[in-house]
């Protein structure tokens, strides 16, 4: 990541303290995780120690300090999936992907994570892809949905 | 009336306090005082694992729940950080008390079985081994059991935050960012000090100190004072030596036009408040392992106008009260950004700027008072205030080009050469001329002060205030009545303030900061708290046990070495222990006349003589006169102390009686006794 | 475009309806974010080209809207003015509708709703069941007004009581009505938000304590965290402006110019809806300076929360709002007190919010009027007003309910949600969100309200309703659960962290049958020490899943525990999963076994490897004859 | 003060005498006849007429 980029996203910010947590998302998003070297540059920059960004990307879900997936799969964990079945169907993307959860396939195209609740309830299983949601997912359909994604 | 408004505007219950009971017993506590610390006045034990009085309660382990009763109900609170804010009962042994510390208990000691503060509080309160299996269970009795305490004080105690937590949840855990030695750590060891299990481990014991545990606890003793006190003394870490600007200035102490004056109307324009906006605080300074004082400062893309750095962004060190005085008030700039160029350039060209700056405030005075002008400085234009020129002259010493050349020799040479080539009065050049021994003065005013009027000129490396600064002893706090009193001072500051150089100490955390309870102990000024400090310090390092006459006795061998030295090399003589008059009293009669009713009043109080009608040339004579007799007086009793000759020379006897009368050192000062005739 | 005053108001909306008469009809199509993802932009871009086609879009206006509430009908589409309902729409369906129906004049029964017992076609919402019980407050402009058009808004009403406020009210008037109306706080605590915005008061000074004015926050709580809940998703993503206008009425009454909404950054439709309405509101006038041209000014920014569910407390909401972890402190001395920067701070969740502008409107008095218990005598006599469910789980009509205080759980799950699809058993229905518990058929009768819940072992919380039904094991919810928590709590705390560990541990040996008796005291000890002893709520209401299915479902542990089984068929190590004759040997199993463990010959019955079975449950979906069974 | 005479007036504090005197130093040790007056007490202590104040400046600096 480009210091100029870092920049930019800083400054959208006004530099404040205050929005370190939205500073790390937009680098999160523009560059899929949070390098070592963009942090203690942010940590500079906004006159934070670097520990406490650290502390910051190791405890909010939206943080990965490694590369996450071009496809984040968002597994929804919420009651309601649940009860409909989602421990299933994030056991069939595990064996799918060959990825535990929380990981990334080999190739970096694809990162599992369950995620807590999307609110999508009424539509219960759901799979989040990006902006997409799909809504009423079954095990059994899991790999045409990976089979669609890898192909675009 | 006045306390009426006090009392008025007051919050109501401040002033007064709550009724507390503790298991029974009764006591009064101001409000805001939390549980843990009223049960604490009663010497009743709460237990805790994440509270230390040095940082902030952080309510974290929950090892102090305890019972409490507040307008008739009941309820589980943490001791720690629980404000009393109105009557309260507390019950630190109630049934419902022992229930919750217990059930802490067993999940920590499923958790951590083998760490001994959690058997010994699980056996203090009978709780046994849980029956699930802890899934993250660690069997080493030095494991971390997440406290915090790490964390918290390398953040408020240290100001590093070098130790982290991180993750959530289960997955919580100390760290330094990203797993890695953090550069910024500076090893001071504070967090394995503070830590309750032993987990953070000092693994650098490279100076094998007998006793480690032994310094440390002191170590950790100063670096809670710095945690908790500095910020309401003197501010050390939030502003640094700058805060003493506008200090020295309120007392008529700070240097200005030449030590012409102690003040300045412009003083708000290179006060505290405008180091502190500009400088970047608390820049881990390093100097010292474990010192937390981190009084060295920084600016951050400093832009100078002038030099081979014009334009460019640099980081510049400082500045410190002596650098603002030295190359600010002075030589009267009162620029903060001229002053931090000067800074830069002398830290760039390795030049003090103590000395750049009481040497160019010199050459500002010769060329006010005509004894320069621009043909002479080569066209710098030295008026008192023209900071370009300061810098430009700056340059040209770094170039070693034309005047440059002549004031980069220091003032001793510069009076000499003015006196032979551009016909200055020897006379004047030596009275306004700030130096002995060759040395530039340092930053402080000593014309209401004899006492520090010798502790520099008397100073074996020149005169700056490194072995005594007196000022408030003696002209403040009126405690250096007499010859004598001042020559034990002179005797005792010298002594131990040698020590630090001796230790590779630095004499800030001495008395920079003071113990909280430095003010009720008998010579405050001694700081006693610390001294016993440092006696644990050296007998830790060195096994034994060493006591502040052991420390002092180290000193003043070194001390009479070092006069030896200076007598061997042809100096060490009375005259060169004497200073230039301006460092003693009013040299022109503009100075006599800007405090005319201070000295007026010296003469008819001192001299008993009436100053009426009398021309201040007169009055000034008379001064002087009176001044120069009671410097004398000073010296004749310092060397007495010293058991030195009325020349300045230690006697056989002073050798003997410290140990060093080696044939070869008592050689030399007999051959200058032999000269003086004293013999 | 203009700035609105207080004069023209009325005029704003006046001249918004008048544009809306001018058509023949509005299509209403919900686009809250469950319709979306069944494809409602798609169907409101195609209505759009199959108008203009056939250049019927000067007739009929197609007005996206936020979300509807019956989400799993979606996509929907309303035609006003009959209100005829269409559900389940795909292009095709959709070109039928406008063809019969906009076209023919012919409502089309093929996409109406049916009725569940007896499959008649129902022509208009208000006829429908699921809405039939409903009383609409907060979600008043629900799936009427467009979320992202500030006329339509006012049209229906927006910012009148702004305007009341500002013109004949003075700020302790306003504060007068929310404390008679008796509301409570919607986000789950149920604090009564009239006394809370009175300490506030009181905390910003001048007091002897701080002789200087201290100036006030407002805070949103967007960081709707309860799974099974999207209560103030959909309130954001459906009428922003009811948010907007009642942190602005909460900003008179307390004295705030400064006001913030902290929202999940995992609702990006809502955001985006939030923060054009936002701009549209300081565009004209309604938020910054010179609100409605009088002297009172107050803006709004907004944060995003980055995922945790902790940070749904308010103190930890409020240090990840500072920029730092989420972590919780102490709450000693209250965030009224010292809140967000250590200024008096208010906070209240979404639902909160969009109900004060009704309730400055109508007064103090009509909102006390519902729901249960006397709110004039004291605020803590009962629950005012009407709250916001989403029921969802194992029930027929899935969606967002807004129902008077009061009403009875089999009323909300029957004759709204139509009961338990498949024919299947009610077995237990969850509130509260997982600081909540779950609640048996016999419990059905408890009146819905703040009191009633937390008396029975649940919780109100923030409005999730999960129904479930008897193929969910009860240990394996309460694990679920304390699983989530384990995972979302901060791990500041000993009792929270290490207890949920502890309990997670204990609930795995019992759903493995691994377990003895005895567990079930240490279990219950250590749902104590959490209860009492953790730093903040999320810690102390923890146990309630274990708690609440220990007391109502202790048997189901029992079968666990002493008969290795699990009576629902869900915990994977004391189940097996068999074929049974009914099996006609089509292949469908064995072609989707991820581990290939389905042998048989084609039409002959298939028998599964129990050992290479790794029960996921795919056979038993895929199978078209039901002869896959669990046991 | 500090062996020099000071005017007494009714109502006189340790802090106004440090503040018309000019005593901006922090670390500061005032006694009045010999008993030692806390820091955080200058404010509220009264100087009664004829005490002998003594206002110790601790050192620093440099």
């Amino acid at each position: 990541m480009t210091t100029q980029k870092v920049d930019k996203i800083l400054d959208r910010w006004k530099r404040d303290p205050q929005y370190a947590i939205e500073i790390l998302q937009d680098i999160q998003d523009e560059h899929r995780h949070l390098p070592a070297d963009v942090l203690h540059y942010v940590a500079d920059a906004l006159a934070l120690p670097v520990g406490r960004l650290y502390h910051i990307g190791t405890f909010f879900k939206a943080f990965s300090l490694k590369p996450r997936g071009e496809h984040v799969l968002e597994v929804c964990m919420g009651t309601a999936c649940h009860v409909r079945g989602a421990p299933r169907i994030l056991d069939a993307l595990s064996r799918e992907l060959e990825v535990p959860e929380g990981g990334t396939t080999k190739d970096g195209k694809f990162t599992l994570e369950p995620v807590r609740c999307l609110g999508c309830c009424a539509i219960a299983p759901v799979v989040k892809v990006g902006k997409d949601l799909h809504g009423e997912i079954q095990a059994a359909r899991v790999k045409t949905l990976v089979k669609k994604l890898a192909e675009g | 009336m006045g306390s009426a408004t006090t009392t008025e505007l007051a919050p109501s219950g401040v002033e007064g306090t709550i009724p507390v009971t503790v298991d029974g017993q009764a006591l009064e506590v101001k409000p805001g005082t939390t549980v843990l610390e009223a049960a604490r006045m009663l010497k009743i034990s709460i237990p805790t694992l994440c509270h230390h009085p040095a940082v902030e309660a952080y309510g974290a382990c929950r090892m102090c729940m305890t019972e409490i009763e507040v307008r008739g109900k009941k309820r589980m609170v943490t001791a720690c950080n629980f404000p009393i804010r109105e009557p309260t009962a507390i019950f630190t042994e109630s049934e419902a008390t022992k229930k919750q510390r217990r059930g802490v208990l067993s999940m920590m000691l499923a958790r951590w079985p083998k760490v001994p503060v959690i058997q010994s509080l699980a056996g203090r309160y009978g709780v046994q081994n849980p029956g699930y299996q802890h899934p993250l269970r660690n069997e080493a009795p030095d494991a971390c059991i997440l406290c915090g305490l790490c964390v918290k004080a390398c953040s408020e105690m240290v100001w590093e935050d070098v130790i982290a937590f991180a993750g959530r949840g289960a997955k919580r855990h100390v760290t330094m960012p990203f797993g890695k030695q953090s550069e910024r750590c500076t090893g001071c060891g504070t967090c394995a000090y503070i830590c309750p299990t032993g987990a953070i481990k000092v693994t650098d014991e490279k100076n094998n100190p007998v006793d480690p545990a032994r310094i440390r606890k002191y170590g950790f003793r100063l670096t809670k004072e710095m945690a908790t006190l500095d910020d309401s003394q003197c501010k050390m870490r939030r502003v640094g030596t700058a805060h003493l600007v506008e200090i020295m200035d309120a007392y008529d102490l700070l240097p200005t036009h030449n030590y012409k004056f102690g003040k300045h109307a412009r003083i708000a324009e290179i006060a505290s408040p405008v180091w502190t906006s500009l400088v970047r605080q608390n820049v881990p300074d390093g100097c010292w392992v474990g010192c937390q004082m981190s009084c060295a400062k920084a600016v951050d893309d400093f832009v100078p106008r002038t030099g081979p750095y014009q334009g460019k962004k640099v980081l510049v060190d400082g500045p410190e009260y002596e650098t603002v005085a030295s190359c600010g008030s002075n030589i009267g700039v009162f620029d903060p950004h001229d002053i931090i160029e000067l800074n830069f350039y002398c830290d760039t060209y390795g030049i003090d700027t103590i000395s750049f700056g009481t040497a160019c405030a010199f050459a500002m005075e010769c060329y006010e008072a005509g004894v320069l002008d621009k043909r002479k400085t080569g066209g710098l234009d030295l008026k008192f205030g023209n900071g370009p020129a300061a810098l430009e002259l700056l340059h040209h010493m770094s170039r070693g080009e034309g005047f440059g050349v002549i004031v980069g020799q220091g003032i001793r040479q510069m009076k000499r050469i003015f006196a032979e080539r551009f016909g200055g009065d020897p006379r004047f050049l030596q009275d306004i001329g700030m130096e002995a021994k060759g040395l530039e003065y340092s930053e402080y005013v000593t014309k209401e002060s004899l006492a520090q009027q010798a502790g520099y000129a008397m100073a074996q490396k020149g005169p700056q205030h490194d072995e005594a600064w007196l000022i408030f002893m003696d002209m403040v706090n009126k405690q250096l009545p007499t010859f004598e009193k001042k020559a034990e001072a002179l005797y005792y500051f010298p002594m131990w303030r040698t020590w630090f150089g001796l230790m590779g100490l630095c004499k800030l955390p001495w008395n920079d900061v003071e113990p909280e309870d430095n003010a009720t102990r008998p010579e405050p000024n001694k700081v006693p708290g610390h001294v016993e400090g440092y006696e644990n310090f050296v007998s830790g390092m060195m096994g034994g046990e060493y006591t502040i006459q052991d420390i002092l006795k180290m000193s003043e061998r070194v001390y009479n070495f070092q006069r030896v030295f200076s007598i061997r090399m042809g100096h060490g003589r009375r005259e060169d222990d004497r200073g230039p008059y301006r460092a003693m009293g009013p040299v022109t009669a503009e100075e006599y006349e800007s405090r005319a009713e201070r000295y007026d009043g010296q003469l008819k109080e001192l001299l008993k003589v009436d100053p009426a009608g009398r021309s201040t040339a007169e009055k000034m004579a008379l001064l002087r006169r009176y001044r120069e007799e009671q410097y004398e007086g000073v010296l004749d009793a310092v060397y007495k102390r010293r058991g030195w000759t009325r020349n300045g020379t230690p006697t056989p006897e002073t050798l003997k009686g410290l140990g060093i009368d080696y044939p070869w050192v008592v050689e030399v000062v007999k051959a200058r006794m032999a000269e003086e005739g004293s013999a | 475009m203009a700035r609105i005053h207080l004069k023209n108001l009325d005029a704003v909306g006046r001249k918004h309806q008048k544009l809306l008469a001018g058509y023949k009809g509005l299509l209403l199509v919900c686009t809250g974010t469950g319709c979306v993802s069944a494809g409602g932009f798609v169907i409101r871009d195609s209505l759009q080209a199959m108008l203009k086609k056939r250049r019927l879009d000067k007739k009929w206006l197609v007005v996206q809207t936020g979300c509807n509430g019956f989400c799993a009908m979606g996509p929907i589409l309303v035609v006003q003015p009959e209100g005829i309902f269409y559900e389940k729409l795909n292009e095709k369906s959709l070109e039928k509708v406008v063809e019969e129906h906009l076209v023919g004049g012919k409502p089309v029964k093929a996409s109406m709703h049916k009725d569940l017992a007896t499959g008649n076609p129902i022509p208009k919402m208000a006829q429908i069941p699921f809405f039939a019980k409903q009383q609409l407050v907060a979600l008043r402009n629900k799936g009427i007004v467009d979320p992202e058009n500030i006329e339509s808004a006012i049209a229906m009403g927006a910012y009148a009581g702004l305007r009341k406020a500002l013109t004949t009210m003075k700020p302790g008037d306003v504060l007068g009505e929310v404390v008679r109306s008796g509301i409570r706080g919607r986000g789950g605590a149920g604090f009564v938000t009239g006394v809370k915005w009175g300490a506030c008061i009181k905390a910003v000074g001048p007091s002897l304590e701080h002789p200087e004015r201290r100036p006030p926050v407002l805070v949103c709580n967007a960081d709707e965290g309860d799974p099974g809940a999207f209560m103030d998703r959909s309130i954001i993503e459906t009428d922003p402006h009811a948010v907007l206008e009642g942190m602005c009425l909460g900003a008179y009454a307390i004295g705030a110019s400064e006001g913030f909404i902290y929202i999940r950054k995992e609702y990006p439709l809502a955001i985006e809806r939030l923060e054009k309405a936002i701009a549209q509101a300081r565009e004209r006038g309604l938020l910054g300076r010179k609100i409605l041209g009088s002297d009172f000014a107050f803006d709004i920014k907004v944060h995003r929360g980055a995922g945790a569910f902790v940070c749904g407390e308010s103190t930890a909401l409020m240090a990840s709002m500072e920029g730092r972890v989420g972590e919780p402190r102490a709450k000693y001395v209250h965030n009224v007190e010292s809140g967000y920067m250590g200024r008096p701070t208010v906070l209240n969740n979404v639902e909160t919010w969009a109900n004060v502008p009704v309730i400055v409107e109508k007064g103090g008095a009509w909102f006390g009027s519902i729901g249960t218990g006397d709110v004039a005598k004291s605020p803590w006599n009962g629950s005012s007003g009407t709250k916001v469910f989403s029921l969802v789980g194992n029930i027929a009509n899935t969606g967002l309910v807004e129902v008077p205080m009061g009403i009875r759980l089999k009323e909300i799950i029957f004759d709204i949600g139509g009961g338990i699809p498949g024919g299947r058993e009610f077995k237990a229905v969850q509130t509260g969100g997982p600081s909540g518990g779950c609640l048996p058929q016999s419990m059905l009768d408890l009146p819905v309200d703040f009191d009633s819940l937390t008396k029975a072992g649940s919780m109100m919380g923030s409005g999730g309703m999960i129904v479930m039904d008897d193929r969910t094991c009860m240990v394996d919810v309460a694990k679920y659960f304390i699983d989530f928590l384990k995972d979302e709590s901060c791990g500041k705390c000993t009792p929270c962290r290490e207890g949920l560990i502890a309990v997670s541990e204990i609930l795995g040996a019992i759903t493995r049958g691994q377990a003895t008796e005895a567990l079930l005291g240490e279990l219950e000890g250590l749902c104590d020490t959490m209860a009492v002893s953790s730093l903040c709520q999320l810690g102390a209401t923890a146990p309630n899943p274990v708690l609440s299915t220990l007391k109502y479902f202790r048997d189901e542990y029992v079968a666990h525990i002493r008969n290795h089984k699990c009576p629902a068929g869900v915990c994977k190590s004391l189940i097996r999963y068999e074929i049974t004759p009914n099996c006609n040997g089509c292949h469908v199993c064995s072609r989707n076994c991820p581990t290939n463990c389905i042998a048989g010959e084609k039409k002959t019955l298939h028998v599964i490897d129990a050992n290479a079975c790794i029960k996921c449950g795919i056979c038993r979906d895929v199978c078209k004859f039901d002869a896959v069974r669990v046991g | 003060m500090n062996d020099e005479p000071l005017p007494w007036r009714a109502g006189l504090t340790v802090a106004d005498v440090l503040r018309e005197r000019e005593f901006v130093f922090p670390l500061l040790v005032v006694s009045i006849d010999g008993v030692h007056v806390p820091r955080d007490a200058f404010a509220a202590t009264a100087v009664p007429d004829g005490a002998v104040v003594v206002v110790m400046h601790l050192m620093s600096g440099g």
